[in-house]
């Protein structure tokens, strides 16, 4: 009788053990890659083609306006500046004047920092930041990065949280009001 | 609470003789900041309107009633109601400007701060916003679109005052000392007998500095102490009484 | 059938007999959870709240049964912190109404706010000024408490209690409850008093502002004491209810007197408080920000009628009846006094509430009225419904009342 | 060892206590909340480039330049366009929903064909075309087969159209009721010239006869801007305000004072006016001054003018004295809901700018010239502008005319619009054909035969001249802001398409090129009329006018009293004649005119006594030719014996944010004749009420 019970103590806290380690394994490894779903981007963009082969540089596409916003993405009217017509002998551009440009629609590319309508961002007030400091350097890689979209928030993974914002303003002295960010 | 005080004060201040209650305020607010159209506006009590105007009158019978119009924006108080009430730091007067900020992603949705603001200027969402088809194409870039289930409010048209504050950066200007005039709400440009000024009424250079000085300027409900930065004008005698409570004995 | 499950020694009604009973409590409590979906689904647009009565019918009833679930900490106190042992009899059914209470005002704040999934903001980024705040925090908190102390009924149920981890985890867990009495007090009179606290720092609303002791308005001690003067005698009345419906006695008067003279006693302090805040209020504070007592009434349904009700009617003649000895031992007159101190606490909660938001401070706006609707009313009958089901429960399968088999057996 | 019950619970429970050291729970409830943020079904914001473009927007009855802001192409607010003389910078609050209305539930997508009632099917714009050339070539060269209503009284458009009906034979050519018809009349029998126009910028007293300058008459914009700057906040009053109606309305409400007076009676109130600066020695060197005096001196005495409109005579002494001691006084006078006031009205406010000596000068009265016409056939502003819809319709419904068989409405909405629209609908129900240009499925496109849906104001091509009640002459113009949404096309172009089909030639082959015609025939710089600068005009007719005393001794006729008097009020934010509540202007309508779908009408206490109504009880209202429901709501603004009631609402087409919605009180409305210019005027109608 003693002896069964130890026994079956014993196997409890096995099974316990076995049941802690299973949720760390799934915690830790099978849920952050089933939370993501992994998109590519419409067209097979290379920076570096434009930054070394053509020699322009970030300023060249992402553009501020006049009134202090940023363009952010060119659209196809500045793309058309140098592809009216097929340039190149790539698929990726032969795609683009056939699909987009041609077609008069804009290319629906994924962004990496995406924020939701409800963060105002002002690249002006940033202006002093590397762009690397917070987008990823893309700027002389070939292939773009496989974009992550959280399967509950849709948010892009690379999406800065409002904490990483919050300790750069706190690090750099800026106001962290709320309204300096949202709108 | 502490009340803190702003190198910039953004006020409004509403000249009640000038207002003739033609509405186009609040239609230029609501395509400013995406209120969704509500079929039944006549149910004052559900609709969303962060401008409102309300129909005041001396009380007096025929002949002697004369009646005037008061725009009712967010008093973006001093020392608000609202904020210290919110339980979870979605309202808060942190910025410089003093403008009290509403984050929609923040809110649970309690509605204390609007039990607690005795101007009526909150509002919550009660449905989901539903735009008639195709309307969705022309909401502005300006103000994040709720979800149901919040509370939001005027704000001043806010994010006009990052696109400001934006162009000043541009042009090397000191985005914290705006010009006169960069910075307009959408009511005021809407305003066609421009009853509302806006502006920093701690600049000098700003027009509102001296407006809010005029011996007819007021705010609603002085006597509470919520110290509204929203000043009203009138030289209306009885319009003036109304903006607060008065004993019997004080009146005049 | 189930006769294995009761409690030992005790004799139950039959289980189609109870099943029916049950069925017919479940169709309020569906029509409720219907009206819940309805909410979740479309938003809570489909209620009779709007923007100058964000808190109507669900806040009133979420204060009100908060209020009347005081019992437990108040009973749990007397008995196990202040040794008040004759309430032993009644301390488990003043536990079970204060969880029944604190659970179903839960649900219903799941329900009111506006976005359920973000509920748990409330602790992530808490505002420490808000006295919501500390309702949120003291109310789970204590919920929890409420939890634990319940969780030992449970446990003596007679086939639980056979298991021997059962046994002893119940049992230890008995012999600590005067620490979780304490806890419970503790945190019940804090959130008791932040819920009488939210309103009284609502300066911007005259009806309900008030100065206070540091950072506490009068309203949060008002509402402490209002709260002990009736959650007792709450207990009492449910318990004459369950004995009524079952036609049994489980406690004995004197116990039930005695929580009714503890409860007049608070209810006599309270009043006293109650009435020289509400006299400070008129004729101090009302008229510094040019107010009257006048301007604060309205029409019937705002009527001063009320306020005489909640003072008078319900306030002063109950406390009155319950510390007077002789009257007090008169069954039909203790419980007619208990009514009448619960709907007092009610009313009072309604007018914080309700009347509150419903006078115009600018004075070019207007009196409103607010009616719950349908969702609103169902939603709460499935909160009601659902203390009636888990009482049902506890009562045939739990030793709740542990003089239930001495008191009848006297009568046989 | 298999697997009990026991193990698995502490399998369980081993695996819940391990996720609480996972990021499972905590991620999925973050980003849970995160969710809640950005609902699929809720919108999302479109970013791009914003602009900035010049418009004009016709949906109130007076033309609005606008600044247009875009995004990305895609407009979403307007504001007022501050080069712009014509409204100064103002914006009403249709235009400033303007953007959304775009996309207005109730915009017509392209062209359609009724097959059955109230079902139509759509067409191509060839086929349209095609179908209206039909219909047009069988009545071509007949007179009074063909009738057309512009509802658009600045537009060259109207021209085109009328030059159109001109080439088609017809002389019915008509533009909807306004304040400026009886203006063209009035004028015409004082022998002036042009267009009344009124100079307020430069005017230190102006006293407003029935005229609703901040809601319905006149250029409503620019008369708010002008207002607005004579009154700077925090400074001091340059131009005092007077106004003189029935109801405290807000022209009322932000003028200096408000004298009651008795709907429709404007005329007796200027008349009563008169007698005053004439006792005190004003005159002035016209042929029939000695006629007018003797009229006035007899007929308008002070008693006998308190008794017809109840102003005493102390009051009107006063007022007289403070016009002639001011130095710029000038005296408006109109309909109080800017239709249906009779010529008298503004012959009589006339006879008191003459005596005043304001006639021709800063800050007064004046007589701008007309632009010159683009279209040679097209009648002149001041006939078009004198016709008389009205009038004719009525002949129709009463068979004293017999019905067109085709009628063209643009811009308009006739079946709702017109007074008592009961009868005057029966009319148009006479009509064979019906065709509507409308932008919106309004009350008249909904009965039309064919619908040709004109382009919003923001994708078209369109202009305007001299609204009226300005004090200058002056012409703007836009082109689009945005390609056209749905399958619209210009009127003037299919007018033009559909003419030289039918072999008139108008000149044009575009509506882009008769604009510029236009712009260039008046001298002015097309490009900066598109950017949105008004060309203005100082030129003026030098005519000297008469007091046509004459007209007034036959049409001025003293009200018998005892009767309860209908005061309608129109208000921009429920909408115009054109245009039914916009989406977003569903909140701005006072909850003292509707109440779900309960209209309000406004009486005051004694009235209500008398009456026997009180707050919130149900009214009905019969006039000539309908009757109308409503609620009461007692307001003390009110003249005693008089119900004022709002206009805008009672709609039967649109979409839910207007259908619906109230009673039409143009419903009941008694139209009648006036004495002496034998003009449909309607503004002293008189209610039973039940």
């Amino acid at each position: 009788m003693e002896e069964k019970r130890a026994s079956k103590q014993c196997g409890g806290v096995l099974a316990f053990f076995i049941g802690v380690l299973a949720s760390l394994v799934i915690g830790w490894w099978v849920f952050p890659q089933v939370i993501y779903s992994q998109k590519t981007q419409p067209i097979d963009f290379s920076h570096k083609v434009h930054v070394e082969g053509e020699g322009m540089d970030c300023e060249s596409c992402h553009t501020f306006m006049e009134d202090g916003s940023f363009a952010g993405l060119p659209s196809n009217e500045q793309c058309a500046e140098c592809h009216e017509d097929i340039l190149g002998e790539s698929k990726a551009e032969e795609t683009y004047v056939n699909e987009y440009l041609n077609k008069d629609v804009e290319v629906p590319w994924l962004v990496y920092q995406y924020q939701p309508d409800n963060v105002y961002f002002s690249h002006m007030a940033h202006k002093g930041f590397e762009c690397t400091d917070c987008h990823p350097d893309v700027g002389n890689s070939d292939t773009l990065p496989t974009y992550y979209e959280n399967r509950i928030s849709g948010y892009s993974k690379q999406t800065m949280k409002m904490w990483q914002c919050e300790r750069c303003h706190a690090e750099v002295g800026t106001s962290n009001a709320c309204y300096v960010c949202h709108k | 609470m502490q009340q803190i005080e702003f190198d910039t004060k953004w006020t409004m201040v509403v000249d009640i003789d000038k207002c003739s209650g033609c509405g186009s305020c609040m239609v230029s607010c609501q395509a400013e900041n995406n209120i969704a159209p509500m079929e039944d506006g006549s149910n004052k009590l559900k609709t969303l309107t962060w401008m409102l105007v309300y129909e005041l009158n001396n009380g007096k019978e025929f002949p002697e009633r004369e009646s005037a119009y008061l725009p009712r924006p967010c008093m973006q108080c001093g020392n608000p109601a609202c904020v210290p009430v919110c339980p979870v730091v979605a309202t808060t007067k942190d910025e410089e400007g003093g403008i009290v900020s509403q984050i929609y992603p923040r809110c649970i949705g309690c509605r204390y701060c609007m039990a607690a603001c005795p101007y009526h200027a909150r509002y919550f969402g009660w449905f989901d916003p539903i735009w008639p088809e195709g309307m969705e194409k022309a909401l502005s870039p300006n103000t994040s679109t709720r979800p149901r289930g919040v509370v939001e409010k005027c704000n001043f048209c806010h994010s006009r005052l990052m696109d400001a504050r934006a162009r000043a950066r541009a042009e090397g200007m000191d985005p914290n000392k705006l010009p006169d005039g960069w910075y307009k709400p959408a009511c005021l440009e809407a305003c066609p007998t421009g009853a509302i000024s806006f502006g920093d009424s701690k600049n000098p250079e700003h027009k509102v500095h001296d407006l809010i000085k005029d011996k007819n300027a007021f705010r609603l409900l002085e006597s509470i102490g919520m110290d509204p930065q929203v000043y009203y004008i009138s030289r209306r005698d009885w319009v003036r009484e109304q903006s607060d409570n008065h004993l019997p004995k004080d009146k005049h | 059938m189930d006769r294995n499950l009761f409690p030992e020694g005790v004799t139950r009604c039959g289980l189609p007999k109870f099943s029916l009973w049950m069925a017919f409590v479940a169709i309020f409590f569906l029509w409720g959870a219907y009206a819940a979906v309805v909410i979740f689904a479309n938003g809570i647009g489909v209620t009779g709240l709007d923007n100058y009565f964000g808190f109507g019918l669900w806040i009133t009833f979420d204060l009100a049964v908060i209020a009347l679930g005081a019992g437990a900490f108040f009973t749990g106190f007397l008995k196990y912190i202040l040794k008040i042992d004759q309430l032993k009899n009644i301390v488990n059914l003043a536990v079970i109404i204060g969880f029944l209470c604190y659970s179903g005002a839960m649900l219903i704040l799941t329900m009111d706010i506006g976005q359920p999934i973000r509920a748990w903001f409330g602790y992530w980024h808490p505002n420490v000024h808000s006295m919501l705040t500390e309702v949120i925090f003291c109310i789970t908190c204590y919920c929890v408490v409420l939890l634990i102390e319940f969780i030992p009924l449970i446990l003596e149920q007679k086939q639980l209690n056979k298991i021997p981890f059962v046994h002893h985890f119940a049992h230890h867990l008995h012999v600590n409850m005067a620490l979780f009495a304490g806890i419970g007090t503790f945190l019940s009179t804090f959130h008791q008093g932040s819920l009488g606290g939210m309103y009284g720092v609502m300066f911007g609303r005259p009806y309900a502002f008030r100065d206070g002791f540091f950072i506490w308005p009068w309203t949060f001690f008002l509402f402490v004491l209002s709260a002990v003067g009736t959650g007792p005698i709450f207990t009492v009345l449910v318990c004459t209810l369950i004995e009524k419906m079952t036609g049994k006695k489980l406690v004995e008067y004197k116990v039930k007197a005695l929580m009714g003279k503890i409860a007049g006693s608070m209810l006599c302090l309270y009043m006293f408080l109650k009435i020289i805040d509400t006299w400070a209020w008129a004729t101090g504070y009302l008229p510094s920000v040019g107010l009257t007592f006048d301007e604060m009434f309205y029409g019937n349904i705002y009527g001063k009628w009320l306020m005489w009700v909640e003072l008078g009617l319900c306030g002063l003649v109950p406390a009155i009846m319950m510390i007077t000895p002789s009257i007090r031992k008169n069954p039909a007159l203790l419980y007619t006094a208990g009514i009448l101190a619960c709907v007092g606490v009610s009313i009072n909660r309604y007018v914080f509430t309700v009347q509150t938001i419903a006078i115009p401070v600018m004075p070019f706006d207007t009196w409103e009225f607010y009616a719950p609707n349908w969702a609103e009313w169902t939603t709460c009958g499935m909160i009601v419904a659902y203390g009636v089901l888990v009482l049902s429960l506890c009562y045939r399968y739990l030793p709740v009342f542990p003089s239930e088999i001495k008191l009848n057996s006297k009568q046989s | 060892m298999g697997i009990d019950r026991r193990t698995f619970i502490q399998l369980v429970t081993g695996g819940v206590v391990g996720s609480l050291f996972t990021p499972v729970i905590w991620k999925s409830l973050d980003d849970a909340a995160i969710w809640s943020q950005n609902w699929s079904w809720i919108p999302r914001l479109k970013y791009g480039q914003i602009t900035e473009h010049a418009t004009i927007s016709k949906f109130g009855p007076s033309p609005c330049s606008l600044m247009v802001k875009s995004v990305a192409g895609s407009p979403y607010v307007a504001k007022g366009n501050a080069e712009n003389e014509m409204s100064k910078g103002g914006v009403d609050a249709i235009s400033a929903g303007g953007a959304q209305l775009l996309y207005s539930p109730s915009r017509v997508k392209g062209p359609m064909k009724k097959v059955a009632d109230g079902k139509y099917e759509s067409i191509s714009w060839d086929d349209a075309e095609k179908m209206l050339s039909e219909k047009l070539s069988a009545v071509k060269g007949q007179a009074g087969k063909l009738a057309i209503v512009s509802g658009d009284a600045t537009g060259t458009s109207s021209e085109v159209l009328s030059a159109f009906a001109a080439g088609m034979g017809s002389k019915d050519c008509y533009l909807m009721p306004g304040d400026e018809q009886a203006a063209a009349v009035a004028l015409e029998n004082m022998g002036g010239s042009g267009q009344i126009g009124y100079d307020l910028d430069n005017s230190d007293f102006v006293l407003l006869v029935g005229a609703d300058a901040m809601n319905s008459w006149g250029s409503v914009v620019r008369n708010q801007r002008v207002y607005a700057d004579k009154r700077p906040t925090g400074g001091d009053i340059e131009s005092v305000y007077v106004y003189a109606g029935p109801f405290l309305n807000s022209t009322a409400a932000i003028s200096d004072k408000w004298v009651p007076v008795a709907p429709g009676t404007g005329s007796i109130f200027s008349l009563g006016l008169a007698y005053h600066m004439l006792n005190a020695g004003a005159s002035a060197s016209v042929a029939d001054f000695a006629d007018f005096k003797t009229l006035v001196m007899s007929r308008f005495t002070p008693d006998k003018v308190e008794k017809a409109i109840g102003v005493a005579p102390g009051v009107m002494a006063g007022l007289a004295k403070q016009l002639m001691s001011a130095s710029a006084p000038l005296v408006i006078s109109g309909s109080e809901f800017g239709q249906g006031a009779g010529a008298v009205d503004i012959i009589a406010a006339s006879a008191l700018n003459m005596l005043l000596g304001r006639v021709g000068e800063q800050g007064g009265m004046k007589l701008l010239a007309d632009l010159p016409l683009a279209v040679d056939a097209a009648a002149s502003r001041a006939e078009l502008s004198s016709r008389d819809f009205a009038g004719y319709l009525a002949a129709v419904a009463t068979d004293k005319v017999k019905a067109p068989e085709v009628m063209m409405a643009y811009e308009a909405n006739p079946v709702y619009a017109m007074p008592q629209a009961t009868t005057m609908a029966a009319a148009i129900a006479k009509v064979p054909f019906l065709v509507s240009f409308s932008t919106w499925m309004d009350e008249t496109a909904s009965i039309a035969d064919l619908i040709m849906p004109n382009p919003h104001s923001f994708e078209r091509f369109d202009d305007a001249q001299t609204p009226y009640g300005v004090g200058t002459t002056m012409l703007s113009a836009c082109a689009p802001v945005i390609e056209p949404l749905y399958n619209g096309k210009s009127t003037v172009d299919v007018i033009l398409s559909v003419a030289s089909g039918l072999g008139i030639d108008l000149g044009y082959e575009s509506v882009e090129a008769v604009l510029q015609a236009k712009a260039e025939k008046a001298g002015a710089d097309w490009d900066s009329l598109v950017e949105g600068v008004a060309y203005v005009s100082d030129s003026t007719e030098s005519d000297s006018l008469k007091f046509a005393a004459s007209v007034l001794s036959k049409a001025v006729t003293m009200p018998k009293g005892g009767e309860i008097a209908l005061a309608p009020y129109a208000k921009l934010n429920v909408g115009s004649s054109t245009m039914a509540i916009p989406p977003l202007n569903c909140v701005t309508v006072s909850k003292f005119e509707l109440q779900g779908k309960d209209l309000f009408v406004q009486i005051n206490g004694k009235t209500a006594k008398k009456l026997n109504a009180s707050e919130g009880s149900t009214v009905k209202l019969s006039g000539a030719g309908g009757e109308c429901v409503a609620r009461v709501h007692i307001n003390e603004g009110v003249m005693n014996d008089v119900i004022a009631a709002p206009l805008g609402f009672g709609h039967t087409a649109w979409d839910e944010f207007s259908r619906g919605k109230g009673d039409n009180i143009a419903k009941i409305l008694t139209v009648g004749t006036e004495p002496g210019t034998g003009m449909a005027v309607w503004t002293s109608s008189f209610v039973s009420v039940a």
